[in-house]
């Protein structure tokens, strides 16, 4: 095999071709694979062993975790290099036409679509139909909103950092365990979202979302950065707690819906598979992951720690070791 | 004996005159023109769906095939592109597709400047959102492939970018233009400009027919043509083998193996293979075919290997059914001359089973053709940009993708441009198939037969 | 015991007319089958069509209740009249004439179902039994009247398919009368027949002549001489001659009748 | 000598035999083929088969076995200190496996003697630097112990080659030989071929049990370990589905239930569209049909199954969903909340169907012969009579698999149900609420973001096998069926 | 001009058995069809079964060159030597036994082929013909023999299914004796003829004894009589008698065997 073998996360796949792309017009190797499939499929073929017939590199959405680190060493993939290569922000759009959706908080996100809510102080069944029943700043449209499917790593961010906060900042949280539920119970509790056909479970893609927001006019979705900014003619965004989402707020941590994405390398692969060092160090070279690249271009919150990013690479430097 | 008693007169009076329709009659010939609608009706509401989707496909997608061009000379600067003057090869690799944009964006102002278009664009930067990201590595590699260019004006036809290209479509209106950060109004002004100078033309782009997958980046330079090759070779290797393995495997269980509960086992077992999800196929041809036998990651084989075994079920029940309904009589036959049962099936039983089994492969090759899930775990869905193989082993054996999962990639990603390309896909793909059935559908026609 | 030709049974005294054709061709793609035949059968008696192997007896037979309508390439052309209406007219619904016109097959071709399914297939169809108890007598008379009750009351329900090949033939004609047709045409009838069970469906062709019109086709000349009030000889495609039985075998008016009966030309 | 060729010489032997046997067969008999006991080709075809068995055997075995016998053996030459921390001796080994070829390529374009790249004490720097130099993939500097390891998995391949070059030849030679003397006209050569081709056709179907085996092998062990994380109780016995990261700790619910019901449901949908419309227009083709109108409807049908069915899925989501939303939703009848509903995509799925109903039972039904036809038009049934008490029952094994097949492809299909389902599982009787399939969930969890150790993705695995048992059930019913009401016509 | 039975042609001198059959027994299921039947079948000779129908002669028949082999639920015990080798021996090749034992079916089953292929057939696979004139001589002689070539030879590549009934009974004929098997046997093999191709079948017959052993089943007394030496007479699965057909004819040794020949039981 004489070129580089990548898989995992769909989201990290956009960035990942626009890199491989122009290392293989750049380089002398051949351009990279990059499969799509999955943070977890890609991780876990990553992780199933040492050599050719392995991937030489995982994206992935999310940081790798403990149990599939110890699976990794399990099957001999010991030395894993971590690469950070920037944030995905998370926003909330709908049809530029519909409903004057422009401004939300995680207190309305909660109100709308939590099965508990406080109303008058007291935690009760949800009863809101429309976002004016709660917040009359907020169209008189009833509540929709498609939301990312429990595969993707999104609804996991989307839960804690906007439900939960929700939660907390409605005094939901308090009441509840106020209510005599533990407080792990309590935060568990607060994750929830009302499965009565007004939250609607995307497993597919964004561009899905996109459809079923403009198959419902009162839809609100919840997008990548990315995927908005380039389809700003069907969609507005809405700012969160008032900070409207761009790859500077983002960056700068202001806007508060976001995630980190990684990429994962074997080190073992390292001068066994041509060209792997040098993918990795072109991925996040400034030229290209820089906040001026093509990736950030494309929607990619570019890391502002980059420069640390680079030299571990360069020293090839692994998860949790100091070689 | 015979029961002598004769019916007593009931017969004569039930019969009347033939062009005078009794009751019963017709209430059965009512009957029978319901049935016969029924099929009339079933028909042409499958051919009205039919009719639905490739009116859908079609008009979602004939905009793939036409692409916008610019048309400039671009300076070779050699200050730029060689600093040590040397033209060695290595020297001039040095420079990235980075360092050619300048000259690129530079050019693509001098063009605007000459047709004498008013624009407060000014810089040469902002001619960046004009012209793909392909142009530069356009020019590098034809400057790599003759370095005797550096320092000349070379003329280039530049795809243009995926947003201009969206305007000449009606895709991209002038008045989302505010929100969008990729392009603004006066570029428009601008394309207006070159469009009637002539520089700048939507024409007709073969490159999407024969071309590779590009990245997100670059929705206009990406074609379907690669990923074509991809499924061929995935075709090739499921007809050799399925169709092959399915009618021997059905010959044998269906006219030598002997009729017990073993077979009754394999039998069942094969109905459901057919019902097994498609990923799980994935998930056997990974662990079988990548990581036991090593064949490599993403190439077409693993994938042809993978869609067979989806694809064997299809065809073995098919060809069982025929199989099945061929009359006993014919077998007989040819045993009483003195055929053994392997001539009485090679020569009589199989080709009246024919159709059938075509049948069961246009089917199943249609299946496979427009599978993507299973090749998601094999590494066939991604960004696999690799070039046309130069040979049936490369063919076979290196990265490639396949329609459907380019199809499906591209309905993915952001740029609406992919979008239409999606669709554009999809007009390939069911020629493909069409082309592939119109072979299968002539056969079987020469097949069928009734006796 | 088979000598000479006889008329067995009573002479029926009405001569009216049941069906009568007039120039029939028929034609398989370019074969020229039947070559503008005119004849007129009688009600209440046994026409014989006698004539060499492929000479077209069982076209023209297929012709009396449509059933060539379902070979693609064959084409009738020329009048048939039942009862004076053309069978062949548009208005005419093939499937009303079939119930008026039976039919046994020369190839036995029982249904792959049960004996007693393929007797009361016809019945059920045409709504000829009120009840299971009816239909049940429907089936038993006419597998008795078929002359092949005894051997298959105890396997009813057995495949009509696992009968042997004269069983199978008795059981085509058990479900052919069963729907009681006015006319019933059969295709040799006893070609798989022990002279026995021959003799008793003989025996049932001269009991139904008494209400039906009944046209029979058979190789053997004594069969014919014995159930037959008329005769029509067919040659090459040609209605050769067509008369009273005991003429046509005692006096035929052809030479090719008289050779083909003779023994002389096949 | 490349196995391209050898696989030449062997057929080249191949050819030569199967002349030889015939003619040697033929002669037995003075040239008179009927004296022969088969027919003179299968005489040939026995030496052929007789050829080609064991040559390819053997050289099979041996690709198979060289390389791990070879690498084994150099394996052990490579001390355990070269091998890098973190790598194993398999990377060394792809390393060595390089080099070789690398060297090999060198010589033979020129670029390197001959003996120097034989010689263990060259410099291994100056060799890489002249491997670069010939365009040969060299990632690492060589170290004297891949060199040395590479020069010798050269030598022994080199030898290992030859070796089975002569063997095979000599092999291929021997059974020529011996198949040709035997060619005598008592020698049951039919019988022999006969055997040969038996052979095949075994092994073809085995395919499908080997097939079986392994999709069970690819599943257990996966399944095992989620049932180790996750009680089976629950899984076969909740009724809900609600999976959560396993990051936050175990609160997922992950029942089988409502999915199966989600299953079921949107497939019975789909049948219920398929069905009806694939067996009345198969009925309509071959029996009604005009040679013409069926030699145009039924390819134009077949296009339908392949559509991609993300093409279904966008048309179930933009064009069926909010069609039945007018009718069942708020505004009409209410029984609908959204587009997405077991009904949405039930129907795009029976759309997609139609063709595997209708194309297979059409041939199935075109083979019943026409005596049987005949026979119930003699009785003056009509034609809608014979098809039903006639035709479809001589049919019904051929139309039962058509169904099954259509009934499998229902269940494992995924796009159309994530785009005109939902993703949502749900257990409710109402066909106008989103659903989802045990399908559709197995790849979404298989592809999605949690950990791929969690009980929330090795789950796929185990709805893998359960779906597996159940078609299995509904399969050893339908078998059932078919066997009950068979009518097999002669 | 049929009248009582003699016995037509010379009569061969030896005696040689070409087969004999121990205690035969056939199931269909639970049907025991054949029960416990001991013949000799001499060579060079013709034996005639005859029988009411259903009493299991073409079950019988179809053990000599096991064709109930393919019937699922058939199941045959007891020996048949063939030349003195049991045929049901294990070793024994079923292909080379029927390429041996030819077999005319009870009811025609042309191949959906043309006309000439389904001669052509047998000699092909057996290596009968050295090249394509030889084939097209060996089908023409059969189609002679077997009556029919005057009616095909215009369409040898016309199907032979759109042949007439009877037409379709001389093409198996013309088939089987094409692959010029050593045995013959043949299911009513006139049924569907008339009477001229029943006297050319006929003479083939005889012709055939010359060479062959045949045995046919046939439901004409007076067939059995002209052509056979020797005439097995079954009833209800069992074998009544046999013996020189003369004998049975005048002589019969059983009172079950003279009722039959009388006309007395079916
Ligand atoms: N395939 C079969 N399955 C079950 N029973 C059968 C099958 N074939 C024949 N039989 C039965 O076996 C008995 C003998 O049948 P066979 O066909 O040998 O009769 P036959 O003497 O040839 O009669 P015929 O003169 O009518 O052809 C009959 O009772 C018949 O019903
Ligand atoms: N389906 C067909 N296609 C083409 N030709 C046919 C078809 N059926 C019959 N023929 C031809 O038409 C002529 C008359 O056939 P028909 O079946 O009427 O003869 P028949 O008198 O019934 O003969 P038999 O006594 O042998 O049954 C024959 O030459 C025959 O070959
Ligand atoms: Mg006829
Ligand atoms: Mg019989
Ligand atoms: O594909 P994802 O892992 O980014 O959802």
């Amino acid at each position: 095999r004489d070129q580089v073998q990548v898989a995992g996360s769909s989201t990290v796949l956009p960035y990942a071709s626009i890199v491989a792309e122009a290392f293989g017009e750049n380089f002398d190797f051949p351009t990279p694979v990059v499969e799509s499939g999955g943070s977890s499929a890609g991780l876990k073929r990553f992780c199933q062993g040492v050599g050719t017939e392995h991937t030489d590199v995982a994206n992935a959405s999310r940081k790798i975790r403990e149990k599939e680190i110890k699976a990794c060493a399990e099957n001999g993939v010991t030395e894993i290099i971590e690469v950070r290569i920037g944030y995905d922000g998370i926003v909330f759009a709908s049809q530029y036409e519909g409903p004057a959706y422009n401004a939300f908080t995680q207190s309305d996100i909660f109100n709308a679509l939590a099965p508990k809510v406080m109303v008058d102080g007291k935690l009760v069944d949800n009863p809101h139909k429309k976002w004016s029943d709660f917040n009359s700043d907020l169209p008189s449209e009833d509540i929709l909103a498609f939301i990312p499917g429990t595969k993707h790593g999104t609804r996991e961010v989307f839960e804690e950092k906007v439900v939960a906060a929700g939660c907390e900042a409605t005094g939901a949280m308090e009441a509840m365990i106020a209510g005599g539920m533990s407080e792990d119970d309590a935060e568990d509790a607060c994750l929830a979202v009302m499965s009565d056909g007004r939250a609607v479970d995307i497993d597919g893609d964004y561009t899905e979302t996109l459809a079923s927001i403009d198959a419902n006019a009162n839809g609100i979705g919840v997008f990548g950065l990315a995927f908005y900014e380039n389809n700003t003619d069907k969609l507005k965004v809405a700012t969160m707690a008032g900070v409207e989402p761009t790859t500077e707020t983002i960056s700068t941590g202001e806007y508060p819906v976001s995630r980190p994405l990684f990429f994962y390398v074997k080190k073992a692969h390292i001068g066994v598979i041509p060209g792997l060092k040098e993918y990795a160090e072109f991925f996040v070279a400034d030229e290209i992951a820089g906040p001026d690249g093509p990736l950030a271009e494309y929607g990619l919150v570019s890391d502002p720690a980059l420069v640390e990013t680079q030299d571990a690479i360069a020293d090839e430097k692994i998860m949790g070791g100091d070689s | 004996m015979t029961d002598a008693s004769l019916p007593n007169g009931g017969a004569k009076s039930r019969h009347g005159s033939l062009t005078s329709v009794d009751a019963r009659t017709k209430k059965r010939n009512t009957a029978e023109k319901r049935f016969r609608a029924y099929g009339v009706v079933a028909i042409a509401t499958g051919i009205l769906f039919l009719m639905v989707l490739l009116y859908a496909i079609i008009t979602s997608g004939a905009g793939a095939f036409q692409q916008t061009f610019i048309k400039v000379p671009v300076y070779l600067d050699p200050a730029k592109l060689d600093k040590k003057g040397e033209r060695n090869i290595d020297d001039i690799k040095k420079v990235s597709t980075f360092g050619y944009n300048p000259l690129i964006q530079n050019a693509v102002l001098k063009a605007v400047e000459d047709a004498g278009i008013e624009t407060p664009l000014k810089k040469s930067k902002d001619m960046k959102a004009l012209i793909s990201a392909s142009a530069a590595a356009q020019v590098r590699s034809s400057v790599i492939e003759n370095p005797a260019l550096i320092g000349q004006t070379v003329d280039f036809k530049f795809l243009a970018s995926s947003r201009v290209d969206g305007y000449l479509k009606d895709r991209v209106k002038r008045e989302d233009l505010a929100r969008d950060k990729n392009i603004d109004a006066e570029h428009l002004d601008i394309v207006d400009g070159l469009m009637e100078a002539g520089v700048l033309k939507k024409t007709f782009n073969p490159a999407f027919i024969f071309g590779a997958d590009a990245s997100e980046s670059r929705a206009e330079q990406a074609g379907i043509g690669v990923s074509m090759i991809g499924s061929f070779f995935m075709m090739l290797v499921v007809l050799f083998l399925a169709l092959p393995i399915g009618v021997a495997a059905s010959i044998y269980l269906e006219e030598f193996a002997p009729k017990n509960r073993w077979t009754d086992l394999i039998e069942v077992n094969i109905s459901n293979l057919a019902a097994v999800p498609s990923i799980v196929f994935g998930i056997l041809g990974l662990a079988v075919f990548i990581q036991f036998i090593h064949l490599p990651q993403s190439a077409p084989l693993v994938g042809g290997l993978v869609l067979t075994l989806m694809t064997l079920p299809t065809i073995i029940i098919s060809t069982r059914a025929s199989l099945k309904s061929v009359p006993p009589s014919i077998r007989d036959a040819a045993l009483g001359v003195g055929a053994s049962k392997m001539q009485s099936v090679f020569h009589h039983v199989l080709p009246l089973a024919a159709p059938g089994i075509l049948t069961g492969t246009i089917i199943g090759l249609a299946q496979a053709l427009g599978e993507t899930a299973p090749l998601l775990l094999i590494g066939m869905v991604g960004y696999i940009a690799s070039n046309a193989p130069d040979g049936i082993a490369s063919g076979l054996l290196d990265p490639n993708s396949a329609m459907p999962a380019q199809i499906y990639e591209w309905a993915k990603r952001a740029d609406p441009a992919y979008y239409e390309r999606a669709w554009g896909g999809i007009i390939i793909l069911l020629i493909f198939l069409v082309t592939m059935n119109t072979l299968a559908v002539f056969l079987r026609r020469r097949f069928e037969r009734r006796w | 015991m088979y000598d000479a030709p006889n008329t067995l049974g009573d002479t029926v005294d009405q001569t009216e007319t049941k069906i009568s054709a007039r120039n029939v061709q028929v034609f398989y793609g370019d074969n020229h089958a039947i070559k503008d035949v005119n004849v007129d059968i009688e009600n209440k008696s046994v026409t014989a069509f006698i004539g060499p192997s492929g000479c077209g007896k069982s076209t023209f037979l297929r012709c009396i209740n449509r059933m060539n309508d379902t070979i693609d390439i064959c084409r009738v052309e020329g009048d048939i009249l039942l009862d004076g209406e053309d069978i062949c007219d548009k208005k005419v619904d093939p499937v009303q004439l079939r119930a008026k016109v039976g039919m046994v097959f020369q190839k036995p071709n029982p249904f792959p179902k049960s004996i007693y399914d393929n007797v009361a297939y016809g019945p059920r169809i045409h709504g000829l039994a009120k009840n299971k108890a009816d239909l049940d007598e429907i089936v038993e008379k006419s597998l008795r009247r078929g002359a092949i009750w005894n051997e298959v009351k105890d396997r009813l329900h057995a495949p009509g398919t696992g009968l042997s090949g004269g069983q199978q033939q008795r059981l085509c004609i058990a479900r052919a009368i069963a729907t009681e047709p006015e006319v019933l045409l059969m295709d040799e009838p006893c070609s798989a027949l022990d002279p026995i069970a021959t003799a008793q469906v003989e025996e049932l062709i001269d009991e139904l002549r008494h209400q039906y019109a009944l046209v029979i086709v058979t190789h053997s000349m004594q069969q014919a001489a014995r159930v037959s009030q008329k005769t029509a000889f067919f040659h090459l495609g040609n209605l050769v001659e067509y008369g009273d039985t005991s003429q046509i075998f005692t006096n035929p008016k052809d030479e090719r009748t008289e050779s083909y009966i003779t023994g002389r030309i096949g | 000598m490349s196995v391209f060729w050898l696989c030449m010489i062997v057929l080249a032997i191949c050819v030569v035999g199967f002349l030889f046997g015939r003619t040697r067969a033929l002669s037995s008999a003075a040239g008179e083929a009927r004296q022969l006991h088969s027919l003179p080709n299968y005489y040939g075809w026995n030496v052929a088969m007789k050829v080609v068995v064991p040559a390819f055997g053997l050289m099979a075995v041996w690709l198979i076995a060289q390389p791990i016998v070879l690498e084994s053996r150099v394996a052990g030459m490579i001390p355990q200190s070269e091998i890098k921390e973190g790598s194993s001796v398999g990377l060394v080994m792809a390393e060595v496996r390089r080099a070789a070829s690398g060297l090999e390529n060198a010589v033979a374009s020129g670029a390197l003697e001959a003996g120097l790249a034989r010689d263990p004490e060259a410099d291994p720097a100056m060799i890489s630097e002249r491997l670069k130099e010939a365009g040969q993939v060299v990632t690492a500097e060589i170290t004297q112990t891949i060199l040395q390891a590479a020069q010798a998995f050269s030598a022994m391949s080199a030898t290992a080659n030859w070796v089975m070059t002569v063997l095979v030849i000599a092999i291929a030679l021997g059974a020529a030989a011996m198949a040709v003397r035997q060619s005598d006209k008592e020698y049951k050569a039919r019988n022999a071929v006969e055997q040969g081709i038996l052979a095949l056709l075994i092994a073809a179907a085995s395919v499908a049990i080997l097939t079986t085996i392994g999709i069970v092998l690819s599943l257990i062990f996966n399944t095992a370990e989620f049932f180790r994380l996750y009680p089976a109780l629950d899984f076969f016995t909740l009724l809900e589905w609600a999976p959560s990261f396993s990051g936050r700790g175990g609160t997922s619910q992950l029942g089988i239930l409502p999915l199966l019901w989600g299953t079921l449901y949107i497939s019975f949908i789909a049948l219920l569209v398929a069905v009806p419309l694939g067996l009345f227009a198969a009925i309509y083709l071959s029996e009604y049909a005009t040679p013409r109108v069926r030699g145009i409807a039924k390819p134009l049908l077949e296009i339908l199954a392949g559509i991609p069915t993300i093409v279904y899925g966008l048309f179930a989501l933009l064009t069926i969903g909010p069609m039945l939303v007018s009718v069942f939703g708020q505004d009409g009848l209410g029984w609908m909340s959204g587009g997405r509903a077991v009904m949405t995509a039930g129907i795009a799925m029976g759309i997609m169907l139609i063709p595997f109903v209708s194309s297979l039972s059409d041939d199935i039904i075109n083979a019943v012969p026409q005596a049987m036809r005949d026979g119930s038009y003699g009785l003056g049934a009509t034609q809608s009579e014979t098809i039903k008490q006639v035709i479809l029952p001589a049919a019904l094994p051929g139309i039962v698999g058509a169904i099954l097949l259509a009934a499998s492809r229902a269940i494992g299909e995924t796009m159309i149900v994530v785009m005109g389902a939902g993703a949502a599982a749900r257990l409710s009787l109402n066909p106008f609420e989103a659903m989802t399939t045990v399908t559709a969930k197995i790849v979404s969890q298989l592809t999605g973001d949690s950990d791929f150790a969690s009980p929330e993705a090795l789950v796929a695995f185990a709805l893998g096998i359960s779906l597996f048992v159940i078609t299995l059930g509904l399969n050893v019913f339908a078998l059932y069926i078919v066997r009950k009401y068979r009518e097999q016509y002669e």
